[in-house]
Parts: C-alpha cells; structure tokens; sequence
C-alpha cells in the first residue's frame, strides 16, 4: 500500500468553498448547457445551493467530516430544489454518511464515500449510465478512482485520474440521447449537447483533484494500516 | 430583460407578499420555508390537498389555494421543483388529520423532491398519498424516459379532487379521483414565443419570426417539433388530433375542452383558438360539455396556448360545477 | 407577426363565435351588426347598461356580459370604435323598458359613435344616458384636447353600476353611480413592449430592449415619457405617485385598488407591482379595501401594467361585493 | 360665368371606385401615420369601409346623386368606426344632403356640397383650423374651390386649386401640436407628423380634381345659367 496521504477537516471545508465560488464563476454556462435540454436554470440551482452552503459551513465546528458532508447535504436538499436538489443533496448527505465521525479521510475513505455517493444518486434518480446524467460523470470517476487504488496511486493521483474519468464521462454525455430527466422530452434533440448535471459533476471532481492535490493543506502522514 | 420586477433573487418572496396582502381571506402565507395555506387550514375531518411547483406558471397553484380547491401550494424558484422542507412544512399545517394527498406534476425534480418529503411526513406518522400528473402527449411515453409532463390536467384535478375533498370523501377516494381525472385527460401545448427565467435573464429558446415549438413545455423545455408559423385552424387540428388520437377520446364522448394561455397570449386569441376546437371535436362526434378558458397554468410571458381535454363522467360534472373559492378560480360562492 | 389567428379581416367574428360557443349561458351573440347581450336580455323592469369598444381588450367588454354587470357590449374591429348601428341594434334588444346607459371611454371614436348611436335611439323613444369614462391621469387634461382617456376605472364602473342596476336603482341614479365612480377614479399605465394590431402586422411602436413607455395608452398611443427600465418599485412610485396626486385620495381613504396587465404580463409580475402599491399606499395612509388582479382592460398581448384606484364609500363597496356572473368576473354566484 | 362644366352620376361612381382604390393603395402609408400619433389603424377602418363602399354602390340604381353620397356616407358610419367613421360618413352624408335629388353637379353643386360636408364634419367633431384633423386639408380645400369659382376658373382647374390646397393643409399639420383627436393625448410630442386625417382628405379632393379633370368622362355642356 502506498505511503498514506488524507485530507483534514479543513481541507473539506476549503474544498466547499472552492466548489461553491467554481459553480459561481460557472453558473451561466451551467444554466446554458441547461437552456440548450432544460429549463436553463441549473446553475441558478446549484448556485443558490452552494451559496447557502458557505453560509452554513462556518457555524459547524464539530470538526466531524460526516458532519459537514450532512449539513451540505441537507442544506443543499432544502434551498436547491429542482432535480439537482435531491440529487446533489442525496450525494453529500451518502457523502457523510460514509465519513461519520471522521476528522481525517484517507484514500480507501474517499473510495468508499464516493461509491456511497453514487448509489444514493442512483438509488434517488434511478438513472443508469449512459442515459445522459450527472451519473455519466460520478461513476467512472467513482471507478477510475478505486482503480488507480489498486494501481497504486497516491490521493493527488487518484485524484486526478478521477476527475479525468469525470470529465471524459461528462463530454460523452454530448452524443448521448437523453433517457432521464426533463432532456428525455426532447428524445432524438436531446442528442448533440452536453448534460449540465454531468458537467457539474465533472467540476466538482476537478475541484476535489486541485484542492486536495497534495500541496501544503493537505497533510502527509505516516501509513497507518487499517 | 424587461419585467415588472426588482431583484431577481426577491421575485419569489415578494410575489409572496403580494398575495398575502391581497387575499388574507382566501389564504395566509408562510415564509420559511414558502408554502401558501387556505386561510382556516387544517380542515378537520377533510383530505388535504396539497401541491407545488416552480414558480411562474401562476395562477398555478398559489392561485387555487382555497374552498373547494387546494389546501396547500408550495412554490418553488421560478421553473424549479420546491424543496421536501416547503412540503413536510405545508403537508404539516393543512393536515385535518384525514390525511393528505399530494399532487406532483411528473417533472424528475417535482417527483423527487415530493418523494423525500412524503418519506418525511410519514416517518412522523402523516397519511400521505402522492399522484403524479403526466397528461402531456407532446412527450413520447416509454419504459426509457422520465415519461409525460404533467401539465393542463392538473389544474382540472386540483378543483375536481377539491370539490371531492370538500365532500369528505376518504383519502383513498380522493387519490384515485385524482388519478382517474389523469387517465382521462390529455394536453398539448404550442409556442409562439419564448420566455425570460428573471434570474436568467435572457430567452430561454431562440425562436424565427416565422417559426412556433410545437408540443412545448410549461417550463419552455422544446417541443416535438419547430415549424413554420399556422394559422389557428392548422395549430389547433394538429394539437387537438395528438389529443383525441392518443385516447381515450370518441364518437360521443363529453369532455371538458380547457384552452389554456401560456401567459403572454391574449384572451381574443384563445377565444379564437376555442372556436377552432368546438370545431374541430364536433367533427369528431365530441361533445363539450364544460370549458374553462384563460391563462390558468401558464409559462411566465410565454406567447402561446395549450389544450386540454377531460372525458367526463356526471361525478367529475358534479364535482367541477361544485362552488370553489380560490384567487385563480371562483364559482358558486 | 405571430398570432393564434386566422386571417386578421375575420379575428373579432371567430372570436364572437368562440364566445358564444363557450358561454351560451351566460350571452347571446349578433352578428349582424356585431353585438353580445346577455342571454336573458331584455331585463323587465332593469336599467341596462350597454358599452362598447374597439375589440383587443378582452375581457373587457364582451366578457362583462352577464347578471351584474352589463346588458350588451358592442365589440369594435380590433382598437376601432364600433358603429353607432351596433350600438343602436344592442341598445334596443337589452332595453327592458327602464331605460339605458351607454357607458363611453373617452374616445374621439367611441364618443362620436356612441354620440350617434344615443341620437338614433332617442329618435325611436328610447331613453338612453351616456356617461363618458375618463380617468386616464397620463394625459393632460385640458380643454385644448380631446381630454382624458377612459381606461380601469371602466371595469370598476360597468361592475359597480352593474349592481345597481340589478337592484332595480332607476336610470338617473344608475347614471349619476358611473360618473361618481369616475369622479373617484385615477388610473395610469405603462408599458415593456409595443401590441401588433392584427391587420397592421407589425408593432405600433418601438421600444428599445432597455426602454419603457410610461403613461401609455391602451391602445398602445404613446405616453408621457419614454424612459430607461426601472424596478417595480420605481415604477410603480412614479405611476401611483401620479394618481393620488391627481386627487381625490388622501390620508385616511379607502381605496379599491385595480391593478391591471397589459395582456402580455404574466400573474406573478401582477403580484410583484401589487405588494409595491399596498406598501406605497401605506405609506401614505391609504387602506386598501377591495383589490382586483389581473389582465381585465388588455392591450391584445402588451406586456406591462396599469394601476387603478377608486376612492370606495360604502355604496361602492356594497355594489362592488354583489354577486356577478360574467365569463370575465364571477362572485358571489 | 365660365362655361358650365359639370359632372354625371357616372362620374360620381367612378370617384368613389378610384377613390375606394387609392385608399386601398395607401392603406399601409396613412395606418402608418397613424401609429406615430395614433393607434395605428386609419389606413385599415378606410380601406374597410370603401371596400364596403364598392360591395353597395352597384345596388344603387336610382342616378341621384344625392342618394348616392348618403349611402356611401351611411356605408362609411356602419363599416369603418373609430373616429373616421362618423367623421367620412358625415361628410359623405352632407354631400348627399347637399345634392339630393340631382343627376349631374355643377361647380356651384359642388361648392355647395363641400361646404355643407365641412361645417358637417366640424360639428360633428368640433375642430377648428389648426387643431391637427382632417378640417386642416378640408377647410382650405372648401375655401380654395371657392375662390377659384370667383376668380372665375372653370370645374376642372377648381378643383386642380382644391386638392393643391388640401395637399398644403395637409402638410402645414406636420408641425402642428394636435388638440382633437387620438393625437392630442401626446401633446407637444404629435408635432413633427403629419395627420394621417388630414392626409386621407387631401387624398380625396386630389382623387376627385383628377377624376373630373374633364376628360372624356367630364360633359361639358352648354352654359345654362340657372
Ligand atoms: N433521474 C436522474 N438521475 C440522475 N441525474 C438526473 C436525473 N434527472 C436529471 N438529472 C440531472 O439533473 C440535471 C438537471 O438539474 P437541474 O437543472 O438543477 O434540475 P431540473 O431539471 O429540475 O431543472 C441534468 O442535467 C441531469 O444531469
Ligand atoms: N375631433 C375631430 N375632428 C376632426 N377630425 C378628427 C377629430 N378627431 C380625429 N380626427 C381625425 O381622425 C383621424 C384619425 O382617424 P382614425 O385613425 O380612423 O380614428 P381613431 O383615432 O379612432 O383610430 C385623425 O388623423 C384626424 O384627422
Ligand atoms: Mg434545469
Ligand atoms: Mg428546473
Ligand atoms: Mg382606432
Ligand atoms: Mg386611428
């Protein structure tokens, strides 16, 4: 196993942060992508969302990574609303779940959150890969993820190969005709665009890779088996 | 962007506070989070009717909060779903304590956000029965779609089932005539223009100067297909046969003809586009019995119009000629 | 130009043809000349109350038509006053013996027409009132003009004269009810973007994308002041500012407050402009008693908004909360 | 005296047809006028109603030409509205009124008849000179053919003289600040256009001095002094 790197409690919360002022810079070209085979309001969802999120973030101090993972969650389920509010909500919400209690994740903890992750957005949205969503990005980052695990990667690696697979999950989101969501109205004209939620996806997998990418606010420490 | 509007990001509330000054004998209105309630909820001993949506489809459903219609609305941001908190939050307050029906038009957001605030209200012991409104034959239906929108019907199933719930019937009843005003109506709808999300800002579709989106959604979502600009007589022939052709309509059928505008369509227009539908259903040996004509569910400014059609029966006759009191609708009282 | 139509020359026929077959219970239609009555005109024994206009401003009048408010309406080609042989024709199929009021918008067109129309009947022994509406605070009044247009307050007046009229009240005060309600009525309006007449084709005027008309008129006349968009708030500071300085409201009154779309403005922009007026309103010691919302007096699909208020006394708001049955209004019944 | 020229209840038809085909010809100009200080129809109501005009004119049979004028002035009232209608019906009216029971017209007639149809149209609609209406092409018509009768001009060049003075009136209301009508609701803002009433006036009285130009259809008759 290779020499151990995990993220700290105030990783976690600069990552939200990060994300959150990613989707501000982003909210228009999210909300286009979402005119072009929705109802162009992705961006304005998710910026809402996460707005409310940095509100929020400051008054948790339990330092549980579970804990600000939930808040997140239930925070974005109750101010995002549309199909990104339960989706993205449920998202954190697994996301804590699967790190209760933690005030370090390791890389096999990240694995594990994100598998959580993405069965509770299939489980919520019942979509599949392949049928144009959020979840043509989660799962081959979740895969490529726990596959340079098993190659040996470290978590800046990892990480990387993670959101890589995200955002080559994301662009073949383009060619695909859409079978859930309000871009499955459009059958056959659904095809040719890109998904918003995918690409939301892809961002914050990016963010996850640069925020965590092993410089000075996240921690090196000794392998501790187990 | 020109609208009567200040912030964006304040539309929602303040339209909120618009209809709680206008209507304080109709409703009240609760702010965190938003959910408008009849003003004398929870009625003791009636189902509860509660529904949502995003907003800018007013009257929808703020409108038809009332006697003999809704107990409950819970608006969303402009085209997007409510959120659980607003529907345990309302479910919660109009509860009579004869259980609660929810109706949830089948948009993913909708459908999902009402499923994780049914699970909530249940888990703290509410009776909560959820219909999912799919009336749109602009949308191909298959196992491999999120299915049909719910769009016209609900209007008709929100007085129809609030004049049942009016009458006491049991929660179960209630559901199943909400679901049964479903599998009797069907709706198309048509653009002639697009429409402006304020915190967008700009059109949501581009559309030509000669050119209309048939088969359009309530949230500007594309249509079936873009053509050339009709006359009313070929615009509604083409909506109307999608209608009759998909079921469950015939020879001697009565039904409920419900000629909808999308906001930014005066009402000349849709007394012309009605006109072209009495027309068009007598040739099919259809009868309309009740009609309802307005901009009741409608897509912020939107030009354009929908159809509607209900297959009646002497219940839902009953029940649509039954007095509601609301903002949007009113008769009989 | 993109309209739900057939061809421009036959919109107001297929629309009186739309009308009737929607509401038979309500109205009669003529076609020949142009007229709605309602359906069990003459009333023996009643005042009726006649009115007219160019067509374009759905509901008003055609749909008005009905117990409580008025007996006929004469619906001119699109923003074109109809002729006096409508209103003649109109005037004696509704007369129940009591005499009639012609209710008449401040119009060159509409005054002389009607001018004509009122000869012609009294040439026959008809008794016939005319009251001339004008409350359109935009335009300067002066004896060097054609004087103020007649706009909301019209809605307000066919209403509340209506109701009297039904209470069997005799011609001169049913009369004297529509010009107090006139001399107590201010209204201005404004607009986001220009109305096509059908048989002209293109807009009436150019605004820019940043650019609204204040004051303008309902048949989209140019207004006071053509200006950069602003907030609702501004907005509607400038134009409520303009009515109450007019006269005659003033700390302490009770007003009915009317706020109006243009046709094309969608509800929840309606109840944004609202919740500014009420807090306008409040600020200056004036309670709002009665309200009414929504696209009643239309610039066919003008977007933007007109604000009405009418200084209530208890008559006003006895008659104002009578029942009425009209396609347009309905309460009460 | 002139040698007496004068004009045939032929004539009088054909007037009202190439009248009827010049309205419709500049339907689009004068709705055009219209809606830079009005409501954008007067090209559409005339057009409507002498397109009625020429449906009825045929019916009558009877070679008064009195008769003839008051049906189109009947006509014009119940088929164009607005302010035109009662307006043109009221000029058409008086001419009618003016020469009842006559199957030719003569200078004199017509001078008559255009004076009647002025102090019609003005009591009707009670404008005075200046104030931005039809009056300003009519008025200065009426006194024009008068003028050139005791200037001792003949039908033709009179009526030549008419419509030269309708087409000034018409564009001396250019400057003008309306105070009847539609376009005084803009006050100082309806200076800088021409009165689409006005312009339709002119039109005719130029319609009428080139239908009765005295060619072919024109009789020149003996003087008959009476
Ligand atoms: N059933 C589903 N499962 C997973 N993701 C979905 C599903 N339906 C929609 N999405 C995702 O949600 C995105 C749209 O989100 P958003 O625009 O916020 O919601 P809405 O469609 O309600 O306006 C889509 O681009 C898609 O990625
Ligand atoms: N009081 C009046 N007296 C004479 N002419 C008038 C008067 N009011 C309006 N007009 C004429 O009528 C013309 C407008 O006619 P039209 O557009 O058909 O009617 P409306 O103004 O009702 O739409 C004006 O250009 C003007 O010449
Ligand atoms: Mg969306
Ligand atoms: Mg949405
Ligand atoms: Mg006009
Ligand atoms: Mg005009």
């Amino acid at each position: 196993m290779s020499e151990e790197v995990s993220v700290s409690y105030d990783d976690v919360v600069a990552l939200m942060k990060t994300y959150a002022a990613a989707i501000a810079e982003n909210k228009q070209s999210l909300t286009e992508l979402d005119s072009a085979i929705g109802d162009a309001d992705h961006g304005i969802n998710m910026d809402r969302g996460f707005q409310a999120v940095i509100g929020k973030i400051d008054t948790v101090t339990s330092g549980d990574i579970g804990a600000l993972f939930k808040t997140v969650g239930m925070t974005l389920v109750s101010t995002v609303g549309g199909a990104g509010g339960p989706l993205y909500g449920t998202l954190f919400l697994q996301l804590g779940v699967a790190t209760a209690g933690k005030d370090r994740i390791t890389a096999e903890d990240w694995s594990a959150a994100l598998t959580a992750a993405v069965s509770g957005v299939q489980a919520r949205g019942k979509a599949e890969s392949g049928d144009k969503t959020m979840v043509d990005a989660l799962i081959p980052a979740r895969d490529a993820f726990a596959a340079a695990l098993t190659d040996g990667a470290d978590l800046p690696a990892a990480l990387r190969r993670s959101a890589d697979a995200a955002e080559a999950g994301m662009t073949a989101t383009i060619p695909l005709v859409a079978r859930k969501g309000r871009a499955s109205y459009l059958g056959e004209r659904s095809a040719g665009h890109q998904d918003p939620g995918a690409t939301s996806s892809a961002l914050l997998l990016r963010t996850v890779a640069d925020a965590w990418a092993g410089d000075a606010s996240t921690t090196t420490e000794e392998a501790h088996d187990g | 962007m020109k609208k009567l509007i200040n912030d964006p990001a304040d539309v929602v509330r303040e339209e909120l506070q618009g209809i709680e000054a206008a209507h304080p004998d109709l409703v009240k209105v609760a702010y965190d989070p938003f959910y408008i309630a009849r003003a004398d909820a929870p009625v003791k001993g009636k189902v509860a009717l509660v529904s949502g949506g995003g907003s800018g489809h007013e009257p929808m459903h703020g409108g038809f909060v009332g006697m003999g219609m809704l107990d409950a609305a819970c608006p969303g941001e402009v085209f997007t779903s409510p959120t659980p908190d607003q529907m345990e939050a309302a479910t919660k307050a109009v509860d009579g304590g004869s259980g609660v029906v929810h109706i949830v038009k089948n948009y993913t957001g909708d459908v999902m956000n009402f499923e994780m605030a049914a699970e909530l209200c249940r888990a703290e012991g509410a009776e909560v029965e959820s219909v999912v409104v799919d009336d749109d034959v602009a949308v191909q239906d298959s196992l491999y779609t999120a299915g049909r929108r719910g769009v016209g019907a609900t209007v008709l199933m929100e007085k129809i089932a609030g004049a049942a719930a009016e009458q006491k019937r049991p929660l179960k009843e209630v559901a199943d005539i909400c679901r049964d005003v479903n599998s009797n109506a069907r709706s198309m709808g048509m653009a002639l223009t697009s429409c402006t999300v304020p915190a967008a800002g700009s059109p949501t579709f581009e559309l030509g100067d000669d050119e209309i989106e048939m088969g359009v959604g309530i949230h500007g979502e594309p249509g079936r297909d873009r053509m050339k600009m009709k006359t009313a007589s070929e615009i509604v022939d083409m909506m109307a046969t999608a209608i009759v052709d998909d079921a469950p309509f015939s020879n001697g059928d009565q039904v409920l003809a419900f000629v909808n505008g999308m906001g930014g369509t005066p009402l000349i227009e849709l007394y012309v586009v009605y006109n072209e539908l009495n027309k068009f259903l007598a040739g099919r040996g259809i009868t309309i019995a009740r009609n309802l004509i307005g901009s009741y569910i409608t897509s912020l400014e939107m030009a354009g119009c929908s159809i509607t059609l209900l297959k009646m029966n002497d219940d839902f006759t009953r029940l649509w000629d039954a007095p509601v009191k609301t903002a949007g609708l009113r008769w009989g009282v």
